[in-house]
């Protein structure tokens, strides 16, 4: 029984202990690559350019809800 | 008038036992809170169902052919399950306990005898086999999550992760109280049950199914339960505490607009992350791994159509299996139990310390950093529970200070706590499982 | 020159025989029926194509494993087999009916045998193994089905159910016929094929495929084929019978109008359906209770997601694996016997049977209630063949008095016809199954 | 084989039975039930204030219909 | 302090293999071809990722439960495992050999005694099971492909079949360099292997991978992404070819305008294909039979739903878990050998030779006719590459002569391409399946 | 070895072969289709017959993707 509470002390311990190494970690690296991003490959061209190329066999949802808003836009200013 | 007399003897009226009875009430009342108090209805009016119908008497929806066939107990079956499993009892009650202890070996003589004699498994069992005992769905819902999770607000103020880390002490305390539970000999928990319980405080549905399909399946059914109920009740158990341990200064903080974060790094995040976890805690990996396979397909821009489906029609199907499955194992003899008390109690404890680190965690770093960057009210958010702990970040943000606008700076944490508990559930998972 | 005679021998036209040929027209002309005739074609185009495939000669698609290794019988292999499956000869035919015949474990060290010596099972066997013989895809369509399903004509004018309920004669009456031509000698039925070939009347697809691969698998085939055939010749069967059995005067008849459901009535409804399976027939349990949770998801209002996939994208992808499965029992060796023709004519005048006493019923009512209430032609739709039935109802109705609309009215005994065949179905596979 | 025949007719007594008893029953319930829901639950402030609240994360298919109806008619009259 | 060294001991630093690394990197870099070099993203995203989770060290995602208890190689399950496969010695490698090797039943018992030990499959080992091993994942993307299929360019001009005939050579002239490879002692290909290297210049993703999970498992990483890579790079390989081998005039010759094909010739042309198949080839039947399926759904128009479904949900769900199963099989030990150089160099020289004979097929179909009916650019289409090639045919059209404009009639040639590979896989799986 | 070379050429041969067979078959046989059904079932009534019969219990993508278009059409229309 003492044993059940020692594994349950350590698992904290351990468990606690590595979610903050993880997530340090995480945030250093983040901040890392963010900044050679920012630095070596800003969005500007190459980001525009794969976008037409892909071929968008079926409109994908996103851009459907984006046009049935203006739709529905323009049908408000349409009726008043 | 024989077959009358059976039509009777089999209908739900003469066999329903009382634990059944009681658990269709339970199902009934999960309804209810998914339908009219707007309790995480996507996942609990699938349980909810699903519970009723794993407790209809007699139609075994819920039960192995190998259970079925106990249930029924013709005599010859049993001395043929017997002699599968090697036992010399023909008791039923001793056949199903050798069975669910039996090698696997025995496990498929045992199926064989109940298929010869007719008797297959309930149809929710088989969901369950399919969604949950293979782990699939749990982490097709993370994918689905995964492209549905936007990193811009986290990308754009990283140190918000330390709130998500801090938050998940909540699991952790929940796993002490729970074998201190056990060690006053008020329950009966192992540490795999310990664990799978502090999960529920990492406040994520998938992690908590997932965790407790692998550690303690046997509680699988109360602790889904707990988890979606407390994710619904946030905002009621939340805010209290937050008023509690922050100043109306504090919850006045206003925070510095976020920056704009570019295609290319909402690419790499999920790359990175996948890294780490490989180099770190591969046993985390299942779910991260496809978390960041969900949110590079949403980010990536070039295979829309398979994100599209990943956030729409394939998480609606899996979770309308996953709601089923679970729903099965609200049998009475596992959750009409004092476990589930216990369960429940530890439960909503384990959000109450995960919400106070996480504001704390967020006071401290103003400390550190000797200025006042962060409204420890976003701090809260980090115990995962997405979007709604934001949103109450936001409503308290806004009661203090109408022109206060924190919902997209706790996002940041909210989605932090989603990483933070699932790697949580990886060290459990490498050291009970 | 060798390789060449081998691929003629291989060749489907070397191959062919008189029975998969004449399977394979059979195919044609459903596929016929489906796109020029429209004959339920979301069902009827993937049968029709499923058997055209399964009947392609050496490609063995509907046959699994063992069945693949017995059709090419080499004789090392048939001597395993033999000896897996405890028998002393090799003979083909007999090692097939010791398979069929065969115990779970010995049906295990076949399937063995028969991977072993790299024969594989065909696709459509895997398919309709998945989707049919797990009796999920029927369950799955019918929690579609559900979903789709409006009860709101129906808790409008309860009594309706009645007629939905004297429909189901068509079912009972037709397992008298069926056993009747087997005492006569004309055919050779089991009770449980009596069974499967009375649920044809309930004109209500996923049920009788479910029923059918619970009681009676060698049938399925001719069964499905025959319940969608004539759920399409509905607007045929039915208008003689109706206009024989009715005076002009009861056509023109006018009902009044139904009144406003609410929101709560609907949601409570499939729950209220759901309790009373439980309490008086946990059999229909299964298919009863997913088109109750279909019903729900559709009515609560607060899983819109989870109901347009179960109405969209889920059901699409079930109807097709289930079309493919169905159309892959259509074996020669099952389908062209004179049991198929029994089946083809026992169905038709089961639509008769149940047509003419939902008629009959509605008068019986009428008379009951001293009044005139009731169009009796809403009883023609107690059948189910949602939304068929009730359209033909609505046709007659019109030809008598031009601004009589009976089509809401019809929804009633529509829908309750589901439910009345599905009660049907639970009764027969408590009894026979 | 008489026997097959009485079998024939048990399922026909009991299975047409049992199915009128359970849709008698299901009459009465569902009468039962409108009375009470119309008496201690009618629509009004309950059923609408749950709907709001539910997060449409998808524009369910049939507001769409709805709404494309609704554009199409819009349409139609701007054409027109 | 000693969980401390085992959480570093079960890390993936620690454990990192070289070549488990390589692979990593070599994940890396499918991501960025598809991402940034837009490299049929649908398919090398997953695939990509998928390769990346199954050489997470220690995660064992790729493995099965046998796999991994051997990884683990703890002694006590060696021995178990050791007795249940009728092995002396209980070393790992030859556990492991032996295992791979086993008959079905030797292979049951092992897994018996991998799952009692508590060793489970790991997530991409299953999605590899039911998505590629069944054969289902390749057949149903070839059943949406077919739903996605125009006929019309074709059916307006069958002649352009030919072309599509023409450039399947590329598939067995690969298959003749790989024997011959293997020949030289350069490489050790077997014929299985010669043939599912030679499907790749059939430039068709399902069928190469359909093919290869047949006849050469072990290659299907490398086979898989060499199709992708090269389909991907079509705009660059074929060009040189094309100009090469036709003159400024050739490139310039106008084609008549395709004539009206009527609904009806388009329904029946996939009947027609079906039946075709049937009675020559039974071995294409389940390749053929699907894409044949989905075209007719396409193209009858009554059974809209499921053509959509087929294109949308259900083929974009099926392509998740295709990718993410290919993915599986990109391990150190099998794609980082020589022999997937010889496979990337055989693929590219398969490309070529396919492209050069469609050309110079059609520059002889002109030359027997006396006319100048065909432009040789869409030549090139004929390897399928749908509708990449179709497009580059097009691109020199119009260098040539701005007015022409090919895409219409490079369809044509392009989807018989399909076809014509289809047929290759059918007489390869025949022949040495 | 001599073996291995000798089975490639044969598959080559045979498949190839046969390949050319089937394509050529098919050539032909599409031909006689065409030729039939145009002769005997041109679209004309019976195409348009069945259309409206068939219940489009949902939208399906195609008629959806044109509606849309033409709105967008008719919405930048009414913009301008
Ligand atoms: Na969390
Ligand atoms: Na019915
Ligand atoms: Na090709």
């Amino acid at each position: 029984m003492q044993n059940l509470l020692s594994e349950g002390l350590t698992l904290m311990v351990f468990g606690m202990g590595f979610v903050f190494v993880f997530l340090t970690l995480l945030v250093f690296t983040t901040r890392g690559m963010s900044a050679l991003v920012t630095k070596y490959a800003p969005d500007a061209a190459p980001a525009a350019a794969p976008k037409p190329a892909a071929k968008p066999a079926v409109a994908p949802a996103g851009n459907n809800d984006e046009l049935i808003a203006v739709m529905t836009a323009a049908v408000h200013k349409f009726r008043s | 008038m024989d077959k009358l007399l059976e039509l009777w003897q089999a209908s739900g009226i003469y066999n329903m036992q009382f634990g059944q009875l009681t658990m269709i009430i339970v199902g009934l009342l999960l309804l209810f809170l998914a339908i009219r108090k707007n309790f995480e209805p996507l996942l609990l009016v699938p349980i909810g169902f699903g519970g009723i119908m794993a407790n209809i008497p007699e139609a075994g929806l819920a039960f192995s052919a190998v259970e079925n066939a106990v249930h029924f107990a013709q005599p010859e079956v049993m001395q043929a399950m017997a002699k599968a499993l090697g036992l010399v009892s023909t008791d039923p009650h001793e056949v199903l306990h050798a069975y669910h202890g039996a090698s696997a070996a025995a496990h498929d003589a045992a199926v064989n005898v109940a298929q010869d004699s007719g008797y297959n498994n309930g149809m929710l069992y088989n969901f369950y086999t399919v969604a949950i005992a293979s782990g699939a769905a749990p982490l097709l819902i993370f994918m689905g999550v995964g492209a549905m999770t936007d990193f811009g607000p986290l990308l754009a103020n990283p140190k918000t992760l330390f709130l998500g880390a801090a938050a998940q002490f909540g699991i952790f305390a929940t796993v002490l109280g729970a074998v201190t539970l056990s060690m006053l000999g008020i329950m009966d928990f192992s540490i795999q049950d310990a664990a799978a319980i502090g999960i529920i405080g990492g406040a994520d549905g998938p992690t908590a199914i997932y965790v407790a399909s692998m550690l303690a399946p046997q509680l699988l059914g109360a602790i889904a339960v707990a988890a979606y109920s407390y994710m619904a009740l946030v905002p009621m158990i939340q805010p209290p505490i937050m008023r509690a341990l922050t100043t109306e200064a504090e919850r006045k903080i206003s925070m510095v607009q976020l920056r704009h974060i570019s295609k290319n790094e909402k690419i790499m995040f999920p790359i990175l992350l996948l890294i780490l976890v490989a180099l770190l805690l591969p046993d985390a990996a299942p779910l991260l791994g496809m978390f960041c396979f969900g949110n590079l397909m949403r980010e990536c821009g070039v295979v829309d159509r398979l994100s599209d489906t990943a956030q729409n029609a394939l998480i609606n199907i899996v979770t309308i299996f996953l709601g089923l499955s679970v729903g099965s194992k609200l049998s009475a003899d596992k959750f009409l139990d004092v476990q589930t008390l216990g369960i429940l109690i530890l439960g909503v404890v384990a959000f109450g310390i995960g919400t106070a680190c996480g504001v704390m965690m967020a006071k401290f770093m103003n400390r550190m950093e000797g200025g006042n960057a962060i409204n420890p009210l976003i701090g809260s958010a980090g115990v995962s529970a997405v979007p709604m702990a934001a949103r109450v970040s936001n409503k308290l943000g806004l009661e203090a200070n109408p022109q206060n606008f924190l919902l997209m700076h706790a996002m940041g944490p909210n989605v932090a706590g989603v990483i933070g508990s699932a790697v949580a559930a990886g060290v459990m998972i490498k050291f009970v499982g």
